[in-house]
């Protein structure tokens, strides 16, 4: 085979230099499009985070949101004045609801958040450096798994007192364990691609694969649990509200409009179904958008 | 009853997939009597292994019959239902595949395995199935019948306990297990290495004459096709371009691609063009300088269960500046071990590196990085050599970003420098891996490793990922490679006909050791182990094959 | 085998160790104060000394926590400082309801889990596998504490089918303790009566206790025996002639069933965390109940002692799956 | 599903409770009838020198008997197992004659010794019960004069002296001595057993479960109701308001204590169901640090006491409560209805803020109450909601009360405002004043830091007197100053509230008991 000469090629487009990524992008919207439960789950996140976004200048009657009472209003059933009815201080039950989506967003931040940031980071170090700081790393994070972060949680609110913020901490004590195991299982396979081995062979250091070989190569299912753990966050948050840990009134959350409402079952069912299918709604949301990312982000990889 | 057996008329089959659906066979016309055995030789995506399964009627998903039929012993099987099915797959056409450990139920016993097939052969004859003891004598029957030893033995035990060639006759065995009229073998010796390979082929042969077979066997390997198949076909993305008695096609072939193909494959008998080049010149050789030396390298894994395993067993070598060194072995000989011992990518467990007079086996981080540049390893696979997630371009030039102080533009204008001495469009540095076909990867490769200028280049297999034509054309180019940038290659393979060609001195690896060293000409030419000579025997067969025209 | 064995036991060992490490200390971020809440809301600050020194809680920190290592060495996990009682003693009266719940929700779980999960990849994009999808993810977005009110409401106020909370009838004398399990122990005595009851009153809170676990055995088993009967060895069976329904029920199945397992002990675990919740819901009385009013009261040892149980309870289930991995898979088995 | 539980609202309780209700709740047992109380607080210690909380304490008065005996509204002391006592003229010494038939459980007569030693018992452990005497008596001053006589010398006149002892309950010291661990006057032994003379002794014990009492056939003071006599009484624990409403809509309850107040309102709609609604001795205030921070300023307080909307209180109980018109609750002995005390009153508050520091208001007070205490909570809203108009921001802040008393115990670190639920132990009014006085620093009920040399003497003074309307003028003096000071909102009196099945009889009720806590012992069932 000859030595072909290439003629300086014109400038290329955008489009044209960016071809395979555009290709990539349609594929993924063609497959998400292609399931009815990840649009679903889109569909909901959305919604979810309009209301977060919005909620305050939406609901019909914002100072409910902030603890105005009407004793004249109490309990009512839903109507066309108040969609999910009133609760026990008479406010509007639908606007709590709404609102209450922004504290929940900032639930689920904050924890994902938290715990991706520890997690990820002595994940990558542990999967890739092995020996001792592997054997440390994992033990620890093998301690916080082996109980269940619910019960965890809940004794480390119990001694730093109820809270949101309280909370928040608490769970992010026990969420970074499962993003430890995560990227150190998927770091360790990585390692081994051919790859790494060639970064290493031209001399590059350390930080410099992790940043641009490992973490890369983790980011999917990172991507997909931070998804899936928005949801699951939230329903850990909204549990220990319904113990009675959670955010102090009269902020709208819903786990803690759960613990107050299920007194009032059963003929005040609306006052615990509407925060009970918010928390639903949106925990589902995100699971389905975290399943139909892992479709197309990350194939093979299944379990949870 | 009709003699022909297999009829496959206009057969064409596209896959659909997001890019518009794919015409992966066109047109296929094959025609088998009984009796008769068929190679049909392609390389990686020509669709051999669609044609077939689609024959067993396990053809990908997403898959649509445009046009065409298949009709087997008088009955059309195109669009058959899983009951029809139930009749002929696996009781009538039967099937040996590839890769004899993928294709074993881990969690199923050997025996358990032969007898479940048995079992459902019985079912589908209707004779109702015979008790367990019977199905057991004739599992036994079979597995001696492929030659495996202690077929009592056997019966009770895992796939994971057996060797890649046991596994594949236990896989031929199942295959036999209901006497097909058919027998159809996917690369049934690709994924072995290649002393094994020729047993296994013999073992289908002699099998072929006993049992009188039918069989269609597909291959990329000319010799392994030439030792089976009394006609062949040659496929091409998805066309059948030639086909005939098999040495005819290969002693006289008619297609361009036929003769492409035949002669991409390294003649092992020719004598190497460097020495009669040298023979020409009659330079007497300047003396040589050592470039790398590996004195006394050990390499011991811990195993799992506590034990230990030694990879590489006290090798010493010396490679000279300018000249390319060889090491042959088969899977598990440790010569990846030992490439990557060189490089100091793998620690030695004992012995010492020399580079350039420099003791390098003890340094670490900065010193060591730097050395780096002087070296460069090409790997075996290109297909995960390469990170998924970044461009051509970010590949190539990742070596100038980390160890060069250059800013972007000049490492942009080195980058598509580079792309020009692999030969590859500049515009190549957006794409991304996976839009690259093999060859042009491992250009990329080869551009990656020598965008540092290195002295020595490690080149672990660097062919055998790719399909036999490339293979050619990436040795060719390495040479010119090699000359133009005055490199030193260390040049490790399996495939003795490409060591020949290239290598000017060689060690032969079994085990962590090396058996044999030498002038690679002089090891050729007269082995003294017995090693050497299987590994060339096998060498011999392919080779033989598609020079039959020579 | 025996330093296997060994091995695993000084692992359990130390990781019990850590938990203990690790929840004492959690306990003791922020000082609560239980004394002054047994003392009664009128006791003079002499009289919460008294039980402060009953209770070792006025000495400084790292000596209770020194004190405290000791005792669980010797097997004292110390005294609850409301029920005055060791928390051992409660631990195994409340122990048994527990793992009653946990096992029968767990049994639930597979049952139903593992052949909804086969059918919906048999049938994949098929109606039921979009049903079984939406139900997977379903189950583990329903916050069980919300969902068991809904049982409640629906099953028990409203159908009246079943009791709303509580472990057995009053009247119903319990069996004599065997197991500590009331399904099994009446069994045991041959009171069938006493076992309808158990029955009744164990399978709203069991429901809701599975739903998610269900929902992801349903999940894992769903997506591997996709992928099992995409492979090799099953197109090699189907090529082998082998009938779909044997390869589904058989081959697939026990290929798949090794990350089902994984998930069953990673959701035993979970199960027993939600306990939490669904107990307190349901008044079951188990440790999780025991959990929740000690945390609330600020009674630290008990919450360390049910974290220890529950840790160790954990690490046994994942050593069962451990075994039924070895069992299933011949790869793992030791020579 | 959802319209189905719609339909339950629409159709109401009745349609559904018609679905399940059996016809008879009560449980049968060979034995007679079992009456069950379902509620929500466990029972974890009986040792009736240890613990006595509402749920702990009904049971302790069903299993042992005390001197004398706390009966009806308005609250009087009544001769138990003192069938007389007398006092000497100092105050000094207080002589009790006791019956003579009484007996235990097993058998063993009360004697003066058991009596004595009960009260040695009780001293000597300083748990519990012990804060009520010990300042008064010391273990040596308890003597036995005779197998039927007991007498008690004070370290000082204490005139509220009689009004604790109903909670002294005898145990027998044969029983508990031969139980003993380690000198541990049987603590470990009667966390679980009694050694009683009670009417009931106990039946099943499953910690968190149930508690069972069952009736003791030849109790020595007889059954009111006599044959009517139940074979027992079973508490059983039920957590959740709603699962206590269904056990009671079920009649798997034949008698229940915690609903929500709305609840109450909703079930006495239902046929069978009688609602037990009494006016109790509970004060509900929001107290402030009245030492630091801006609720140091009484401007501020004033101003806050009249910006509360005092109506909606009594809202949250759906009516079920009455405001407080001293800090006396209104059953209490010398309680008067003090004028002047703040009702809302917008423009008064504007005034008071006026005054004080922060005339602008713009300052944000912290608002503790009990974690889980619904109406504390609410109360919370209310505040939050009123407080507006004065711009004064509220953070609710939900604590444990272990948490909430550590904190409280400093002036430093007690919050601006805190809610506080006082049960007054006693009918005397010593009881809720001595709250005022500054020796109640450090306590629960303490935590205003109220400090008034003058009402903290006028306190002490009454303690001692032993003439009744010297006292009752004193107490009317101390209610006057309190409320001029204002160291709380005074809030209200929240009715005491039990749902129960039409066929439960012989319920009575008495304003000095806890919360819940129900006299167990003339309890029956009606059978048609």
């Amino acid at each position: 085979m000859s030595n072909t000469e290439h003629p300086s090629a014109p400038p290329m487009t955008f489009a044209e230099r960016h071809a395979s990524q555009i290709r990539q992008v349609r594929l993924y919207a063609h497959m998400f499009r292609g399931s009815f439960s990840s649009m679903l789950g889109l569909a909901l996140v959305i919604a979810f985070l309009f209301l977060a976004a919005f909620g305050p200048w939406i609901v019909p009657y914002p100072e409910d949101t902030l603890g105005a009472v009407h004793m004249g209003s109490r309990l009512l059933p839903p109507s066309a004045e108040h969609w999910f009815g009133t609760d026990e201080m008479g406010a509007d039950i639908f606007s709590r609801v709404i609102v209450g989506a922004r504290t929940s967003l900032w639930i689920g931040i904050v924890i994902t958040g938290l715990g991706a940031l520890v997690g990820v980071p002595l994940g990558i170090i542990a999967g890739y450096k092995g020996g001792w700081v592997r054997a440390c790393i994992m033990r620890v994070t093998e301690l916080f798994l082996a109980v269940p972060g619910l019960a965890l949680a809940l004794a480390i609110v119990a001694s730093l007192g109820p809270g949101l913020t309280n909370c928040m901490v608490a769970l992010a004590i026990v969420w970074w364990p499962g993003y430890v195991r995560l990227v150190e299982a998927k770091t360790l396979a990585v390692k081994e691609e051919l790859f790494v081995e060639s970064a290493r062979s031209i001399g590059a250091r350390t930080p410099w694969i992790l940043w641009h070989h490992i973490l890369p190569n983790c980011l999917s299912p990172i991507i997909v649990k931070m998804s899936m753990d928005m949801g699951m966050a939230i329903l850990a948050a909204a549990g220990l509200g319904f113990i009675g840990l959670g955010a102090p009134p009269p902020a709208p959350e819903w786990g803690a409009m759960v613990s107050v409402a299920r007194s009032y079952m059963p003929d005040w069912w609306w006052y615990s179904f509407f925060p009970g299918a918010a928390i639903f709604l949106t925990v589902l949301g995100f699971n389905l958008l975290g399943d139909g990312l892992r479709d197309i982000l990350d194939p093979r990889s299944h379990t949870r | 009853m009709s003699d022909t057996l297999l009829d496959i008329d206009g057969y064409s089959l596209d896959i659909a997939t997001f890019d518009g659906p794919l015409h992966v066979l066109k047109d296929i016309n094959l025609t088998v009597r009984r009796g008769d055995t068929l190679g049909i030789v392609g390389e990686s995506g020509s669709g051999k292994t669609v044609l077939v399964r689609s024959v067993m009627g396990i053809g990908p998903k997403n898959s649509d019959v445009k046009a065409g039929t298949i009709t087997f012993d008088g009955q059309d099987i195109t669009r058959l239902s899983d009951k029809g099915w139930a009749k002929i797959r696996g009781v009538r056409i039967s099937m040996i595949f590839q890769d004899p450990m993928t294709y074993l139920n881990p969690l199923f016993s050997i025996g358990r395995q032969i007898s479940d097939v048995i079992a459902a052969h019985e079912r589908a004859a209707g004779e109702g199935v015979s008790p367990k003891s019977a199905r057991r004598h004739r599992t036994e029957e079979l597995l001696d019948q492929v030659g495996l030893p202690n077929p009592a033995d056997l019966f009770d035990q895992y796939p994971h306990q057996l060797s890649g060639g046991m596994r594949q006759r236990v896989l031929i065995a199942m295959a036999l297990a209901g006497k097909p009229d058919l027998l159809i073998a996917d690369e049934p010796t690709t994924a072995l290495d290649v002393t094994v390979q020729a047993q296994v082929l013999d073992l289908i042969k002699s099998l072929v004459k006993k049992l009188n077979l039918t069989v269609v066997m597909i291959s990329h390997d000319i010799g392994a096709i030439a030792t089976i198949a009394s006609r062949c076909a040659v496929m091409y993305k998805g066309e059948i371009v030639e086909q005939g008695e098999t040495n005819d096609i290969l002693g006289n072939p008619q297609h361009d691609y036929t003769r492409q193909l035949l002669a991409a494959v390294p003649d092992i008998e020719a004598k190497p063009a460097r020495l009669m080049a040298a023979e020409a010149a009659s330079e007497a050789p300047s003396k040589p300088t050592k470039l790398l030396e590996g004195m006394n390298l050990r390499k011991v894994y811990k195993t799992r269960a506590g034990g230990e395993f030694t990879a590489v067993n006290d090798i010493s070598l010396a490679v000279n500046t300018g000249e390319i060194f060889g090491v042959v072995g088969e899977s598990g000989s440790g010569k990846s071990t030992l490439a990557r011992m060189l490089l100091r990518l793998v620690d030695p467990t004992a012995g010492d590196i020399i580079f350039e007079g420099q003791n390098i086996s003890g340094i670490a981080g900065e010193p060591l990085r730097k050395i780096r540049q002087h070296m460069q390893f090409v790997f075996q696979n290109p297909h995960s050599a390469l990170n998924g997630r970044h461009t051509i371009g970010d590949a190539i030039g990742e070596p100038l970003r980390i160890q060069r102080t250059m800013n972007r533009r000049d490492i942009n204008a080195r980058t598509e420098a580079l792309l020009d001495i692999v030969q590859l469009p500049r515009n190549f540095k957006y794409r991304y891996p996976h839009e690259l076909s093999g060859g042009q990867k491992q250009r990329v490769c080869i551009a990656r490793a020598i965008a540092l200028n290195p002295r020595l280049l490690i080149l672990d297999e660097p062919t055998s990922a790719l399909d036999i034509s490339v293979q050619a054309q990436v040795l060719d180019f390495l040479q010119e490679v090699r000359k133009e940038l005055n490199l030193t290659y260390v040049f490790i393979s399996h495939d003795l006909a490409v060591i020949r060609q290239i290598c000017d001195r060689t060690i032969v690896m079994k085990r962590g050791d090396i058996v044999e060293q030498g002038d690679t000409e002089q090891i050729f030419l007269h082995p003294a182990e017995d090693y050497t000579k299987a590994l060339i025997e096998s060498g011999r067969v392919t080779s033989r094959a598609a020079n039959m025209r020579a | 085998m025996l330093s296997f064995t060994l091995r695993k036991l000084l692992t359990v060992a130390g990781t019990m160790l850590g938990i203990a490490v690790l929840t004492f200390v959690i306990t003791n971020i922020a000082p609560g104060d239980p004394a002054r809440l047994v003392a009664g809301p009128n006791a003079t600050e002499d009289m919460v000394e008294t039980i402060r020194s009953e209770y070792g809680l006025d000495r400084p920190i790292v000596e209770q926590f020194v004190i405290y290592m000791k005792d669980l060495m010797t097997g004292d996990f110390g005294t609850s400082i409301v029920s005055t009682r060791p928390v051992l003693d409660e631990l195994l009266r409340y122990a048994p309801a527990t793992i009653e719940l946990v096992l029968v929700a767990m049994l639930l779980g597979i049952v139903v889990g593992v052949p909804l999960g086969m059918l919906s990849a048999v049938y994949k994009d098929g109606p039921i596998d979009h049903v079984t999808r939406i139900l997977s993810i379903s189950g583990v977005a329903l916050p069980a504490f919300w969902f068991g009110i809904l049982m409640q409401l629906y099953f028990s106020v409203e159908l009246g089918w079943l009791p709303v909370s509580g472990r057995l009838p009053l009247v119903a004398r319990p069996p004599d303790m065997v197991t500590g399990s009331l399904l099994i122990d009446s069994l045991i005595s041959g009171n069938f009566k006493t076992f309808n009851s158990a029955l009744s009153y164990i399978i709203l809170p069991a429901i809701v206790l599975s739903f998610p676990c269900l929902a992801s055995i349903l999940r894992v088993n769903r997506a591997e025996m996709i992928e099992v009967l995409q492979s090799d060895y099953i197109v090699a069976a189907r090529a082998h002639g082998i009938s779909s329904r044997r390869i589904v029920a058989i081959y697939a199945l026990k290929n798949a069933l090794l990350p089902t397992l994984a998930m069953i002990g990673l959701r035993f675990g979970w199960m027993l965390g939600s306990t939490v919740l669904v107990e307190t819901v349901f008044d079951w009385p188990g440790i999780g109940l025991y959990a929740v009013s000690s945390a609330l009261a600020s009674d630290f040892k008990p919450v360390i002692g049910v974290t220890l149980l529950i840790g160790f309870l954990f690490i046994i289930a994942n050593t069962l799956v451990d075994l039924a991995y070895a069992w299933i898979d011949p790869r793992l088995r030791r020579a | 599903m959802f319209s189905s539980i719609r339909n339950i609202a629409l159709a109401g309780l009745v349609a559904s409770t018609a679905l399940v209700a059996p016809a008879h709740a009560f449980e049968r047992t060979d034995e007679g009838n079992v009456i069950v109380f379902g509620g929500r607080q466990a029972i974890p210690v009986l040792d009736p020198h240890i613990r006595y909380d509402w749920s702990t304490r009904m049971i302790q008065q069903g299993v042992y008997d005390a001197l004398v005996k706390y009966e009806g509204d308005p609250a009087e002391v009544k001769p138990w197992l003192a069938e007389s006592w007398e006092t000497s003229e100092d105050g000094m010494t207080w002589t009790f004659h006791l019956v003579k038939n009484a007996k235990f459980h097993n058998g063993d007569p009360v004697t003066a010794e058991a009596v004595r030693y009960s009260f040695e018992r009780g001293l000597k452990l300083n748990k519990g019960v012990a804060w009520m005497l010990k300042d008064f008596l010391a273990p040596e001053g308890i003597t036995a004069v005779d197998d039927y006589t007991v007498k008690f010398d004070l370290k000082a006149p204490y005139a509220p002296f009689l009004s604790f002892l109903p909670w002294w309950f005898v145990v027998n010291p044969e029983q508990v001595k031969a139980n003993e661990v380690d000198g541990d006057y049987g603590q470990k032994w009667l966390t679980d057993h009694e050694a009683g003379s009670g009417p009931f002794t106990l039946g099943r014990w499953e910690p968190n479960v149930l508690y069972e009492v069952t009736s003791v056939e030849d109790y020595w003071k007889g059954w009111p109701q006599g044959e009517n006599r139940p074979a027992g009484v079973i508490y059983r624990m039920i957590r959740e308001p709603a699962a206590q409403k269904a056990a009671l809509q079920r009649g798997e309850a034949d008698i229940v204590e915690g609903l929500t107040s709305d609840d109450y309102v909703q079930i006495a709609k239902v046929p069978n169901i009688v609602i037990e609604d009494h006016k109790g001795m509970t004060t509900f205030g929001i107290k402030f640090n009245t030492q630091k921070g801006p609720t140091a300023d009484i401007n501020l307080r004033k101003a806050i006491a009249y910006a509360m909307d005092y109506d909606a209180m009594v809202a949250i109980y759906n009516g079920a409560a009455s405001l407080e018109t001293s800090p006396l609750p209104d059953a209490m002995k010398g309680h008067i209805e003090v004028e002047g005390m703040p009702r809302q009153d917008l423009e008064k508050a504007k005034e008071y803020l006026a005054k004080s520091d922060y005339p602008e208001g713009g300052l944000t007070l912290d608002y503790v109450h009990v974690a889980g205490l619904e109406e504390a909570r609410r109360i919370g809203l209310v505040l939050l909601d009123n407080l507006k108009a004065l711009n004064i921001e509220v953070n609710i802040r939900p604590e444990q009360w272990p948490n909430m008393v550590a904190a409280g115990a400093d002036v430093e670190t007690t919050p601006n405002m805190t809610s506080i639920y006082a049960t007054p132990i006693s009918t005397d009014p010593d009881a809720v004043a001595y709250q005022y006085h500054k020796n109640s620093w450090g306590q629960y009920y303490g935590i205003a830091h109220y400090d008034n040399p003058e009402v903290s003497k006028m306190i002490d003074e009454a303690r001692a007197a032993t003439d009744w309307d010297t006292r009752a003028n004193l107490y009317a003096r101390i209610q006057k100053q309190i409320v001029a000071d204002q160291p709380e909102v005074f809030g209200m009196l929240q009715n005491r509230r039990w749902a129960r099945q039409d066929y439960l009889q012989g319920f009575t009720f008495s304003p000095v008991r806890f919360t819940g806590e129900v006299d167990l012992y003339p309890l029956w069932i009606k059978e048609d």
